[in-house]
Protein backbone atom coordinates (compact mmCIF):
# COMPACT_ATOMS: atom_id res chain seq x y z
CA UNK A 1 0.00 0.00 0.00
CA UNK A 2 2.55 2.55 1.13
CA UNK A 3 5.12 1.58 -1.44
CA UNK A 4 6.28 5.09 -2.25
CA UNK A 5 6.04 6.93 1.07
CA UNK A 6 9.80 7.52 1.23
CA UNK A 7 9.93 8.83 -2.33
CA UNK A 8 6.97 11.18 -1.84
CA UNK A 9 8.38 12.71 1.33
CA UNK A 10 11.82 13.01 -0.26
CA UNK A 11 10.30 14.86 -3.23
CA UNK A 12 8.61 17.26 -0.80
CA UNK A 13 11.98 17.83 0.85
CA UNK A 14 13.59 18.59 -2.53
CA UNK A 15 10.90 21.08 -3.50
CA UNK A 16 11.18 22.83 -0.11
CA UNK A 17 14.98 22.98 -0.33
CA UNK A 18 14.95 24.40 -3.87
CA UNK A 19 12.21 26.93 -3.02
CA UNK A 20 14.19 28.02 0.04
CA UNK A 21 17.39 28.42 -1.98
CA UNK A 22 15.51 30.44 -4.61
CA UNK A 23 14.09 32.71 -1.90
CA UNK A 24 17.50 33.14 -0.29
CA UNK A 25 19.06 34.19 -3.61
CA UNK A 26 16.30 36.23 -5.21
CA UNK A 27 14.89 38.35 -2.39
CA UNK A 28 16.14 41.83 -1.53
CA UNK A 29 14.61 42.08 1.94
CA UNK A 30 16.98 40.62 4.53
CA UNK A 31 14.23 39.11 6.71
CA UNK A 32 12.81 37.39 3.63
CA UNK A 33 16.28 35.99 2.90
CA UNK A 34 16.50 34.54 6.40
CA UNK A 35 13.01 33.03 5.98
CA UNK A 36 14.27 31.38 2.78
CA UNK A 37 17.28 30.06 4.67
CA UNK A 38 15.12 28.49 7.39
CA UNK A 39 12.89 26.83 4.77
CA UNK A 40 16.04 25.50 3.05
CA UNK A 41 17.16 24.00 6.38
CA UNK A 42 13.79 22.33 6.88
CA UNK A 43 13.92 20.82 3.38
CA UNK A 44 17.41 19.42 3.88
CA UNK A 45 16.35 17.91 7.22
CA UNK A 46 13.39 16.18 5.56
CA UNK A 47 15.68 14.76 2.85
CA UNK A 48 18.09 13.40 5.46
CA UNK A 49 15.36 11.66 7.48
CA UNK A 50 13.84 10.24 4.26
CA UNK A 51 17.21 8.68 3.31
CA UNK A 52 17.14 6.64 6.52
CA UNK A 53 13.58 5.44 5.99
CA UNK A 54 12.94 1.72 5.50
CA UNK A 55 9.74 0.43 3.93
CA UNK A 56 7.35 -0.58 6.68
CA UNK A 57 9.86 0.31 9.39
CA UNK A 58 8.94 1.51 12.87
CA UNK A 59 10.65 4.02 15.13
CA UNK A 60 13.96 2.68 16.51
CA UNK A 61 12.66 2.15 20.04
CA UNK A 62 12.58 -1.27 21.64
CA UNK A 63 9.79 -2.51 23.89
CA UNK A 64 10.07 -2.55 27.67
CA UNK A 65 11.89 -5.88 27.84
CA UNK A 66 14.54 -4.79 25.36
CA UNK A 67 13.47 -6.97 22.46
CA UNK A 68 13.22 -5.77 18.90
CA UNK A 69 9.57 -6.05 17.88
CA UNK A 70 9.75 -5.24 14.18
CA UNK A 71 11.88 -3.80 11.40
CA UNK A 72 13.52 -0.52 12.39
CA UNK A 73 14.36 2.59 10.43
CA UNK A 74 17.94 3.86 10.46
CA UNK A 75 18.69 5.75 13.72
CA UNK A 76 21.82 7.56 12.48
CA UNK A 77 20.21 10.22 10.20
CA UNK A 78 17.60 10.89 12.88
CA UNK A 79 20.30 11.56 15.44
CA UNK A 80 22.09 13.93 13.06
CA UNK A 81 18.90 15.83 12.15
CA UNK A 82 18.03 16.18 15.83
CA UNK A 83 21.11 18.28 16.52
CA UNK A 84 20.86 20.05 13.18
CA UNK A 85 17.43 21.48 14.04
CA UNK A 86 18.65 22.99 17.31
CA UNK A 87 21.72 24.47 15.61
CA UNK A 88 19.49 25.85 12.84
CA UNK A 89 17.60 27.84 15.48
CA UNK A 90 20.86 29.20 16.89
CA UNK A 91 22.13 30.26 13.46
CA UNK A 92 18.79 31.88 12.53
CA UNK A 93 18.75 33.82 15.79
CA UNK A 94 22.31 34.99 15.16
CA UNK A 95 21.46 36.24 11.68
CA UNK A 96 18.41 38.09 13.04
CA UNK A 97 20.62 39.76 15.67
CA UNK A 98 22.90 40.98 12.86
CA UNK A 99 19.84 42.30 10.98
CA UNK A 100 18.68 44.25 14.04
CA UNK A 101 22.08 45.90 14.43
CA UNK A 102 22.36 46.68 10.70
CA UNK A 103 18.91 48.25 10.73
CA UNK A 104 19.83 50.51 13.64
CA UNK A 105 22.81 51.68 11.63
CA UNK A 106 21.27 52.50 8.26
CA UNK A 107 17.47 52.24 8.69
CA UNK A 108 17.08 49.95 5.73
CA UNK A 109 16.29 46.28 5.24
CA UNK A 110 17.33 46.22 1.60
CA UNK A 111 20.48 44.21 1.03
CA UNK A 112 21.54 46.52 -1.80
CA UNK A 113 22.03 49.44 0.59
CA UNK A 114 24.92 47.74 2.33
CA UNK A 115 27.88 48.26 0.02
CA UNK A 116 30.58 49.02 2.56
CA UNK A 117 32.55 45.89 1.79
CA UNK A 118 31.87 45.93 -1.95
CA UNK A 119 34.79 47.03 -4.11
CA UNK B 1 -16.05 -7.58 27.60
CA UNK B 2 -13.07 -6.42 25.58
CA UNK B 3 -15.16 -6.49 22.42
CA UNK B 4 -17.80 -4.27 24.01
CA UNK B 5 -15.20 -1.68 25.04
CA UNK B 6 -13.78 -1.75 21.53
CA UNK B 7 -17.22 -1.16 20.01
CA UNK B 8 -17.94 1.78 22.33
CA UNK B 9 -14.51 3.22 21.57
CA UNK B 10 -15.16 2.91 17.85
CA UNK B 11 -18.47 4.76 18.25
CA UNK B 12 -16.64 7.59 20.02
CA UNK B 13 -14.02 7.72 17.25
CA UNK B 14 -16.74 8.05 14.61
CA UNK B 15 -18.53 10.72 16.68
CA UNK B 16 -15.30 12.68 16.97
CA UNK B 17 -14.70 12.48 13.23
CA UNK B 18 -18.25 13.70 12.54
CA UNK B 19 -17.72 16.65 14.89
CA UNK B 20 -14.49 17.55 13.10
CA UNK B 21 -16.24 17.30 9.74
CA UNK B 22 -18.93 19.67 11.03
CA UNK B 23 -16.15 22.07 12.05
CA UNK B 24 -14.75 21.95 8.52
CA UNK B 25 -18.19 22.59 6.98
CA UNK B 26 -18.68 25.47 9.41
CA UNK B 27 -15.38 27.02 8.34
CA UNK B 28 -16.75 27.10 4.81
CA UNK B 29 -20.22 28.41 5.65
CA UNK B 30 -19.54 31.14 8.20
CA UNK B 31 -19.45 34.76 6.95
CA UNK B 32 -16.43 36.31 8.67
CA UNK B 33 -13.26 35.53 10.60
CA UNK B 34 -14.74 35.74 14.09
CA UNK B 35 -17.56 33.30 13.37
CA UNK B 36 -15.12 30.94 11.71
CA UNK B 37 -12.69 30.84 14.61
CA UNK B 38 -15.58 30.27 17.03
CA UNK B 39 -16.86 27.29 15.04
CA UNK B 40 -13.39 25.83 14.56
CA UNK B 41 -12.41 26.07 18.23
CA UNK B 42 -15.58 24.69 19.78
CA UNK B 43 -16.02 21.81 17.37
CA UNK B 44 -12.35 20.83 17.24
CA UNK B 45 -11.99 20.84 21.04
CA UNK B 46 -15.03 18.58 21.40
CA UNK B 47 -13.93 16.37 18.49
CA UNK B 48 -10.41 15.92 19.86
CA UNK B 49 -11.79 15.01 23.28
CA UNK B 50 -14.12 12.40 21.74
CA UNK B 51 -11.26 10.91 19.71
CA UNK B 52 -9.06 10.75 22.82
CA UNK B 53 -11.87 9.05 24.77
CA UNK B 54 -12.36 6.50 22.01
CA UNK B 55 -8.64 5.70 21.85
CA UNK B 56 -8.60 5.37 25.65
CA UNK B 57 -11.43 2.82 25.54
CA UNK B 58 -9.76 0.76 22.80
CA UNK B 59 -6.27 0.90 24.33
CA UNK B 60 -6.71 1.05 28.15
CA UNK B 61 -2.95 1.02 28.65
CA UNK B 62 -2.61 4.51 27.19
CA UNK B 63 -5.21 6.03 29.52
CA UNK B 64 -2.87 8.05 31.82
CA UNK B 65 -1.15 9.75 28.90
CA UNK B 66 -4.52 10.47 27.28
CA UNK B 67 -5.70 12.16 30.49
CA UNK B 68 -2.68 14.47 30.29
CA UNK B 69 -3.56 15.16 26.64
CA UNK B 70 -7.16 15.92 27.71
CA UNK B 71 -5.93 18.54 30.18
CA UNK B 72 -3.55 20.11 27.69
CA UNK B 73 -6.20 20.36 24.96
CA UNK B 74 -8.75 21.80 27.37
CA UNK B 75 -6.28 24.45 28.49
CA UNK B 76 -4.52 25.47 25.33
CA UNK B 77 -7.14 25.32 22.58
CA UNK B 78 -9.59 27.96 23.96
CA UNK B 79 -6.79 30.22 25.20
CA UNK B 80 -4.94 30.30 21.91
CA UNK B 81 -8.05 30.96 19.85
CA UNK B 82 -9.09 33.69 22.32
CA UNK B 83 -5.74 35.37 21.75
CA UNK B 84 -5.92 34.96 17.96
CA UNK B 85 -9.39 36.51 17.88
CA UNK B 86 -8.28 39.37 20.11
CA UNK B 87 -5.24 40.05 17.93
CA UNK B 88 -7.53 40.03 14.89
CA UNK B 89 -9.83 42.57 16.59
CA UNK B 90 -7.00 44.97 17.35
CA UNK B 91 -5.54 44.71 13.87
CA UNK B 92 -9.01 45.63 12.55
CA UNK B 93 -10.01 42.53 10.66
CA UNK B 94 -13.42 43.45 9.19
CA UNK B 95 -16.59 42.01 10.71
CA UNK B 96 -19.57 40.73 8.79
CA UNK B 97 -22.29 43.27 8.03
CA UNK B 98 -24.82 41.42 10.19
CA UNK B 99 -22.85 42.07 13.39
CA UNK B 100 -24.94 44.38 15.54
CA UNK B 101 -23.34 44.35 18.98
CA UNK B 102 -19.67 44.98 19.73
CA UNK B 103 -19.24 44.46 23.46
CA UNK B 104 -15.44 44.61 23.35
CA UNK B 105 -15.58 48.15 22.00
CA UNK B 106 -17.80 49.21 24.89
CA UNK B 107 -15.69 47.68 27.60
CA UNK B 108 -12.33 48.81 26.26
CA UNK B 109 -11.56 52.49 26.48
CA UNK B 110 -7.88 53.25 26.26
CA UNK B 111 -7.11 50.81 29.01
CA UNK B 112 -5.73 48.14 26.73
CA UNK B 113 -2.52 50.06 26.30
CA UNK B 114 -0.39 50.29 29.40
CA UNK B 115 2.98 51.74 30.20
CA UNK B 116 5.56 49.64 31.92
CA UNK B 117 8.73 50.71 33.63
CA UNK B 118 11.71 49.10 31.97
CA UNK B 119 14.41 50.31 34.33
CA UNK B 120 15.08 48.01 37.24
CA UNK C 1 25.36 39.11 -16.49
CA UNK C 2 21.75 39.50 -15.53
CA UNK C 3 21.19 38.72 -11.85
CA UNK C 4 17.94 36.84 -12.39
CA UNK C 5 19.65 34.57 -14.91
CA UNK C 6 22.42 33.81 -12.42
CA UNK C 7 19.87 32.95 -9.71
CA UNK C 8 18.00 30.63 -12.06
CA UNK C 9 21.29 29.01 -13.07
CA UNK C 10 22.30 28.38 -9.45
CA UNK C 11 18.91 26.94 -8.51
CA UNK C 12 18.97 24.70 -11.58
CA UNK C 13 22.50 23.55 -10.70
CA UNK C 14 21.31 22.68 -7.18
CA UNK C 15 18.42 20.70 -8.66
CA UNK C 16 20.79 18.84 -10.99
CA UNK C 17 23.09 18.00 -8.07
CA UNK C 18 20.22 16.74 -5.95
CA UNK C 19 18.36 14.79 -8.63
CA UNK C 20 20.62 11.69 -8.81
CA UNK C 21 20.15 11.26 -5.06
CA UNK C 22 16.40 11.14 -5.62
CA UNK C 23 16.68 8.87 -8.64
CA UNK C 24 18.90 6.28 -6.98
CA UNK C 25 16.77 6.26 -3.83
CA UNK C 26 14.74 3.10 -3.65
CA UNK C 27 12.88 3.66 -0.43
CA UNK C 28 15.32 1.43 1.38
CA UNK C 29 14.52 -2.22 1.91
CA UNK C 30 17.33 -2.79 4.39
CA UNK C 31 19.54 -0.75 6.66
CA UNK C 32 23.04 0.42 5.98
CA UNK C 33 25.86 -1.52 7.63
CA UNK C 34 26.27 1.07 10.38
CA UNK C 35 22.54 1.22 11.10
CA UNK C 36 22.43 -2.57 11.22
CA UNK C 37 25.23 -2.64 13.81
CA UNK C 38 23.49 -0.02 15.94
CA UNK C 39 20.10 -1.74 15.87
CA UNK C 40 21.55 -5.15 16.68
CA UNK C 41 24.12 -4.25 19.34
CA UNK C 42 22.60 -1.01 20.69
CA UNK C 43 20.94 -2.58 23.71
CA UNK C 44 23.83 -4.79 24.74
CA UNK C 45 26.34 -1.95 24.29
CA UNK C 46 24.50 0.89 26.00
CA UNK C 47 21.52 -0.60 27.85
CA UNK C 48 19.10 2.00 26.41
CA UNK C 49 15.92 1.02 24.60
CA UNK C 50 15.75 4.29 22.61
CA UNK C 51 18.36 3.75 19.90
CA UNK C 52 18.33 7.36 18.68
CA UNK C 53 19.29 8.57 22.16
CA UNK C 54 22.03 5.96 22.36
CA UNK C 55 23.46 7.21 19.05
CA UNK C 56 23.25 10.86 20.11
CA UNK C 57 24.64 10.45 23.60
CA UNK C 58 27.02 7.50 23.47
CA UNK C 59 28.10 6.39 20.01
CA UNK C 60 28.31 9.95 18.65
CA UNK C 61 28.83 11.74 21.97
CA UNK C 62 31.83 13.69 20.70
CA UNK C 63 29.77 15.14 17.83
CA UNK C 64 27.11 16.17 20.33
CA UNK C 65 29.77 17.97 22.36
CA UNK C 66 30.79 19.86 19.23
CA UNK C 67 27.22 20.78 18.44
CA UNK C 68 26.59 22.05 21.97
CA UNK C 69 29.72 24.18 21.56
CA UNK C 70 28.36 25.68 18.32
CA UNK C 71 25.10 26.52 20.08
CA UNK C 72 27.03 28.10 22.95
CA UNK C 73 29.06 30.22 20.49
CA UNK C 74 25.89 31.39 18.71
CA UNK C 75 24.28 32.35 22.04
CA UNK C 76 27.42 34.23 23.12
CA UNK C 77 27.56 36.18 19.85
CA UNK C 78 23.87 37.09 20.18
CA UNK C 79 24.30 38.33 23.73
CA UNK C 80 27.41 40.27 22.71
CA UNK C 81 25.55 42.02 19.89
CA UNK C 82 22.23 42.72 21.55
CA UNK C 83 23.20 43.53 25.12
CA UNK C 84 21.68 46.84 26.24
CA UNK C 85 23.70 49.17 28.44
CA UNK C 86 21.93 51.01 31.26
CA UNK C 87 22.17 54.43 29.59
CA UNK C 88 20.55 53.28 26.36
CA UNK C 89 17.45 51.91 28.05
CA UNK C 90 14.17 53.75 27.55
CA UNK C 91 12.35 54.52 30.76
CA UNK C 92 8.77 53.75 29.85
CA UNK C 93 7.49 51.51 27.11
CA UNK C 94 3.86 51.32 26.04
CA UNK C 95 2.74 47.75 25.51
CA UNK C 96 -0.61 46.17 24.98
CA UNK C 97 -2.03 45.00 28.29
CA UNK C 98 -2.23 41.24 28.67
CA UNK C 99 -5.69 39.81 29.23
CA UNK C 100 -6.44 38.11 32.50
CA UNK C 101 -7.11 34.84 30.70
CA UNK C 102 -3.57 34.68 29.36
CA UNK C 103 -1.87 35.70 32.59
CA UNK C 104 -3.83 33.18 34.67
CA UNK C 105 -3.34 30.44 32.10
CA UNK C 106 0.39 31.05 31.90
CA UNK C 107 0.69 30.75 35.67
CA UNK C 108 -0.95 27.35 35.44
CA UNK C 109 0.61 26.12 32.23
CA UNK C 110 4.28 27.11 32.54
CA UNK C 111 4.97 24.72 35.46
CA UNK C 112 3.17 21.92 33.60
CA UNK C 113 5.18 22.55 30.43
CA UNK C 114 8.46 22.58 32.33
CA UNK C 115 7.37 19.37 34.08
CA UNK C 116 6.67 17.70 30.72
CA UNK C 117 10.08 18.87 29.51
CA UNK C 118 11.73 17.37 32.59
CA UNK C 119 9.84 14.09 32.09
CA UNK C 120 10.95 13.85 28.47
CA UNK C 121 14.50 14.68 29.47
CA UNK C 122 14.76 12.09 32.26
CA UNK C 123 13.09 9.31 30.24
CA UNK C 124 15.22 10.00 27.18
CA UNK C 125 16.82 6.55 27.16
CA UNK C 126 13.47 4.69 27.32
CA UNK C 127 10.92 6.58 25.21
CA UNK C 128 11.24 9.19 22.42
CA UNK C 129 13.02 12.15 23.89
CA UNK C 130 16.30 13.20 25.35
CA UNK C 131 18.33 16.26 26.12
CA UNK C 132 17.63 18.28 22.97
CA UNK C 133 13.87 17.68 22.98
CA UNK C 134 13.47 18.36 26.69
CA UNK C 135 15.54 21.52 26.41
CA UNK C 136 13.44 22.80 23.49
CA UNK C 137 10.20 22.17 25.41
CA UNK C 138 11.53 23.97 28.50
CA UNK C 139 12.50 26.92 26.27
CA UNK C 140 8.96 27.05 24.83
CA UNK C 141 7.69 27.27 28.42
CA UNK C 142 9.94 30.30 28.86
CA UNK C 143 8.46 31.76 25.67
CA UNK C 144 4.94 31.48 27.12
CA UNK C 145 6.17 33.26 30.24
CA UNK C 146 7.50 36.11 28.12
CA UNK C 147 4.27 36.36 26.14
CA UNK C 148 2.24 36.64 29.35
CA UNK C 149 4.53 39.24 30.87
CA UNK C 150 6.64 41.12 28.31
CA UNK C 151 8.58 42.86 31.05
CA UNK C 152 9.68 39.70 32.81
CA UNK C 153 13.37 39.63 33.63
CA UNK C 154 15.33 36.42 33.64
CA UNK C 155 17.86 36.05 36.41
CA UNK C 156 21.04 35.99 34.36
CA UNK C 157 23.28 34.88 37.20
CA UNK C 158 21.29 31.69 37.83
CA UNK C 159 21.07 30.94 34.09
CA UNK C 160 24.79 31.37 33.58
CA UNK C 161 25.58 29.24 36.64
CA UNK C 162 23.29 26.39 35.45
CA UNK C 163 24.62 26.59 31.91
CA UNK C 164 28.30 26.57 32.84
CA UNK C 165 27.88 23.91 35.50
CA UNK C 166 26.08 21.52 33.19
CA UNK C 167 28.59 22.15 30.41
CA UNK C 168 31.52 21.43 32.73
CA UNK C 169 29.74 18.35 34.12
CA UNK C 170 29.16 17.05 30.58
CA UNK C 171 32.86 17.29 29.76
CA UNK C 172 33.82 15.95 33.20
CA UNK C 173 31.79 12.78 32.67
CA UNK C 174 33.59 12.31 29.37
CA UNK C 175 37.03 12.78 30.91
CA UNK C 176 36.20 10.43 33.82
CA UNK C 177 35.29 7.85 31.18
CA UNK C 178 38.79 8.20 29.71
CA UNK C 179 40.65 8.17 33.03
CA UNK C 180 38.83 5.51 35.04
CA UNK C 181 37.49 3.08 32.49
CA UNK C 182 38.97 1.86 29.27
CA UNK C 183 35.82 2.79 27.36
CA UNK C 184 37.10 6.04 25.94
CA UNK C 185 35.67 9.56 25.97
CA UNK C 186 32.01 9.77 27.14
CA UNK C 187 32.00 6.09 27.97
CA UNK C 188 28.65 4.74 29.03
CA UNK C 189 30.03 2.14 31.39
CA UNK C 190 30.70 4.61 34.18
CA UNK C 191 27.89 3.01 36.17
CA UNK C 192 26.28 -0.37 35.96
CA UNK C 193 24.24 -0.80 32.77
CA UNK C 194 21.30 -2.29 34.68
CA UNK C 195 18.32 -3.96 33.09
CA UNK C 196 17.06 -2.24 29.92
CA UNK C 197 13.66 -0.60 30.36
CA UNK C 198 14.09 0.78 33.88
CA UNK C 199 14.49 4.44 34.67
CA UNK C 200 17.84 3.99 36.39
CA UNK C 201 19.66 1.99 33.76
CA UNK C 202 21.85 2.54 30.72
CA UNK C 203 24.88 3.62 32.74
CA UNK C 204 25.73 7.30 32.56
CA UNK C 205 23.14 8.06 29.89
CA UNK C 206 20.37 9.58 32.09
CA UNK C 207 22.95 11.81 33.77
CA UNK C 208 24.35 13.01 30.42
CA UNK C 209 20.82 13.57 29.13
CA UNK C 210 19.97 15.72 32.16
CA UNK C 211 23.05 17.90 31.76
CA UNK C 212 22.50 18.18 28.00
CA UNK C 213 18.85 19.18 28.50
CA UNK C 214 19.70 21.77 31.16
CA UNK C 215 22.36 23.27 28.92
CA UNK C 216 20.20 23.42 25.78
CA UNK C 217 17.15 24.67 27.71
CA UNK C 218 18.97 27.47 29.50
CA UNK C 219 20.82 28.49 26.34
CA UNK C 220 17.64 28.78 24.24
CA UNK C 221 15.84 30.59 27.11
CA UNK C 222 18.78 32.95 27.35
CA UNK C 223 18.58 33.74 23.62
CA UNK C 224 14.85 34.46 23.97
CA UNK C 225 15.50 36.65 27.02
CA UNK C 226 18.12 38.69 25.15
CA UNK C 227 15.73 39.22 22.23
CA UNK C 228 13.01 40.39 24.63
CA UNK C 229 15.32 42.73 26.52
CA UNK C 230 16.62 44.28 23.32
CA UNK C 231 13.11 45.66 22.76
CA UNK C 232 13.83 48.16 25.54
CA UNK C 233 16.72 49.79 23.73
CA UNK C 234 16.34 53.31 22.38
CA UNK D 1 -3.10 5.62 2.80
CA UNK D 2 -0.16 7.25 4.57
CA UNK D 3 1.24 8.20 1.17
CA UNK D 4 -1.92 10.17 0.35
CA UNK D 5 -1.72 11.93 3.72
CA UNK D 6 1.94 12.73 3.09
CA UNK D 7 1.11 14.13 -0.36
CA UNK D 8 -1.64 16.39 1.06
CA UNK D 9 0.68 17.63 3.82
CA UNK D 10 3.40 18.15 1.22
CA UNK D 11 1.12 20.35 -0.88
CA UNK D 12 0.37 22.40 2.24
CA UNK D 13 4.10 22.72 3.00
CA UNK D 14 5.02 23.77 -0.55
CA UNK D 15 2.18 26.31 -0.75
CA UNK D 16 3.25 27.69 2.65
CA UNK D 17 6.86 27.98 1.50
CA UNK D 18 5.86 29.74 -1.74
CA UNK D 19 3.65 32.12 0.26
CA UNK D 20 6.47 32.81 2.73
CA UNK D 21 8.86 33.73 -0.07
CA UNK D 22 6.56 35.72 -2.31
CA UNK D 23 4.23 37.59 0.05
CA UNK D 24 4.79 41.31 0.46
CA UNK D 25 3.57 41.43 4.07
CA UNK D 26 6.30 40.24 6.42
CA UNK D 27 3.95 39.13 9.22
CA UNK D 28 2.00 36.84 6.89
CA UNK D 29 5.25 35.45 5.46
CA UNK D 30 6.59 34.62 8.94
CA UNK D 31 3.38 32.83 9.93
CA UNK D 32 3.48 30.86 6.66
CA UNK D 33 7.01 29.69 7.46
CA UNK D 34 5.72 28.61 10.88
CA UNK D 35 3.12 26.48 9.09
CA UNK D 36 5.92 24.87 7.06
CA UNK D 37 7.64 23.92 10.33
CA UNK D 38 4.47 22.43 11.81
CA UNK D 39 3.65 20.39 8.66
CA UNK D 40 7.21 19.11 8.39
CA UNK D 41 6.98 17.88 11.98
CA UNK D 42 3.99 15.70 10.98
CA UNK D 43 6.02 14.45 7.99
CA UNK D 44 8.80 13.40 10.36
CA UNK D 45 6.23 11.48 12.39
CA UNK D 46 5.08 9.65 9.24
CA UNK D 47 8.70 8.68 8.55
CA UNK D 48 8.86 6.97 11.99
CA UNK D 49 11.03 9.63 13.63
CA UNK D 50 9.18 10.75 16.79
CA UNK D 51 12.31 12.25 18.36
CA UNK D 52 12.86 14.59 15.43
CA UNK D 53 9.14 15.41 15.25
CA UNK D 54 9.11 16.57 18.88
CA UNK D 55 12.08 18.88 18.38
CA UNK D 56 10.77 20.30 15.12
CA UNK D 57 7.30 20.93 16.59
CA UNK D 58 8.57 23.05 19.44
CA UNK D 59 11.46 24.76 17.63
CA UNK D 60 10.29 25.09 14.04
CA UNK D 61 6.82 26.34 14.79
CA UNK D 62 7.10 28.13 18.14
CA UNK D 63 10.58 29.44 18.88
CA UNK D 64 11.66 30.44 15.35
CA UNK D 65 8.40 32.31 14.72
CA UNK D 66 8.69 34.11 18.05
CA UNK D 67 12.26 35.22 17.36
CA UNK D 68 11.27 36.57 13.92
CA UNK D 69 8.43 38.55 15.51
CA UNK D 70 10.69 40.00 18.20
CA UNK D 71 13.01 41.22 15.44
CA UNK D 72 10.12 42.69 13.46
CA UNK D 73 8.79 44.50 16.54
CA UNK D 74 12.21 45.99 17.23
CA UNK D 75 12.54 47.19 13.64
CA UNK D 76 9.11 48.79 13.79
CA UNK D 77 10.09 50.54 17.04
CA UNK D 78 13.30 51.90 15.60
CA UNK D 79 11.32 53.29 12.71
CA UNK D 80 9.41 55.47 15.20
Amino acid sequence: MDQYLGQVVMAIGFILAILGLYGLLSQKNMIKMILGFSIFTTGVNIIMVAIGYVKGGTAPILDAEGNAVAKFVDPVPQALVLTSIVIGLGVTAMMLAYVMKLYQDKKSLNINDYKDLKW
Amino acid sequence: MGDLLEIIGGVFLVLGSITMLLAAIGMYRMPDFYNRIQVATKASTLGLLQVALGVGLIMPGWAPKLVVLFVFILFTNPISSHLVARAAYFTKVPMSKDTKIDKLKESISKAHLKTVKTKA
Amino acid sequence: MDKKFMVALLVAAMAVILFPLFQSFEGGTQLSELGQYYTQNGVSDTGATNLVASVVVTYRGLDTLGEVTILFLAASIISFFLSVSKDDRIENRTVMSVTEILSTASQTLVPIIVLVGAYILVNGHLTPGGGFQGGAIIASGTLLMFLANPNHKLNHTIIHVIESTSGIAFVAIGVIGVLMMDGGFLSNKLFDLGTPGEVISAGAMPLINIFLGLKVGTELSNVLGIFVESQNEK
Amino acid sequence: MLTVLAAILGIAAVVGAYYAIHNEKLTAAIIASGIVGMVSSILFLLLAAPDVAMTEASIGSALTTAIFFFTLNKIRQTNG
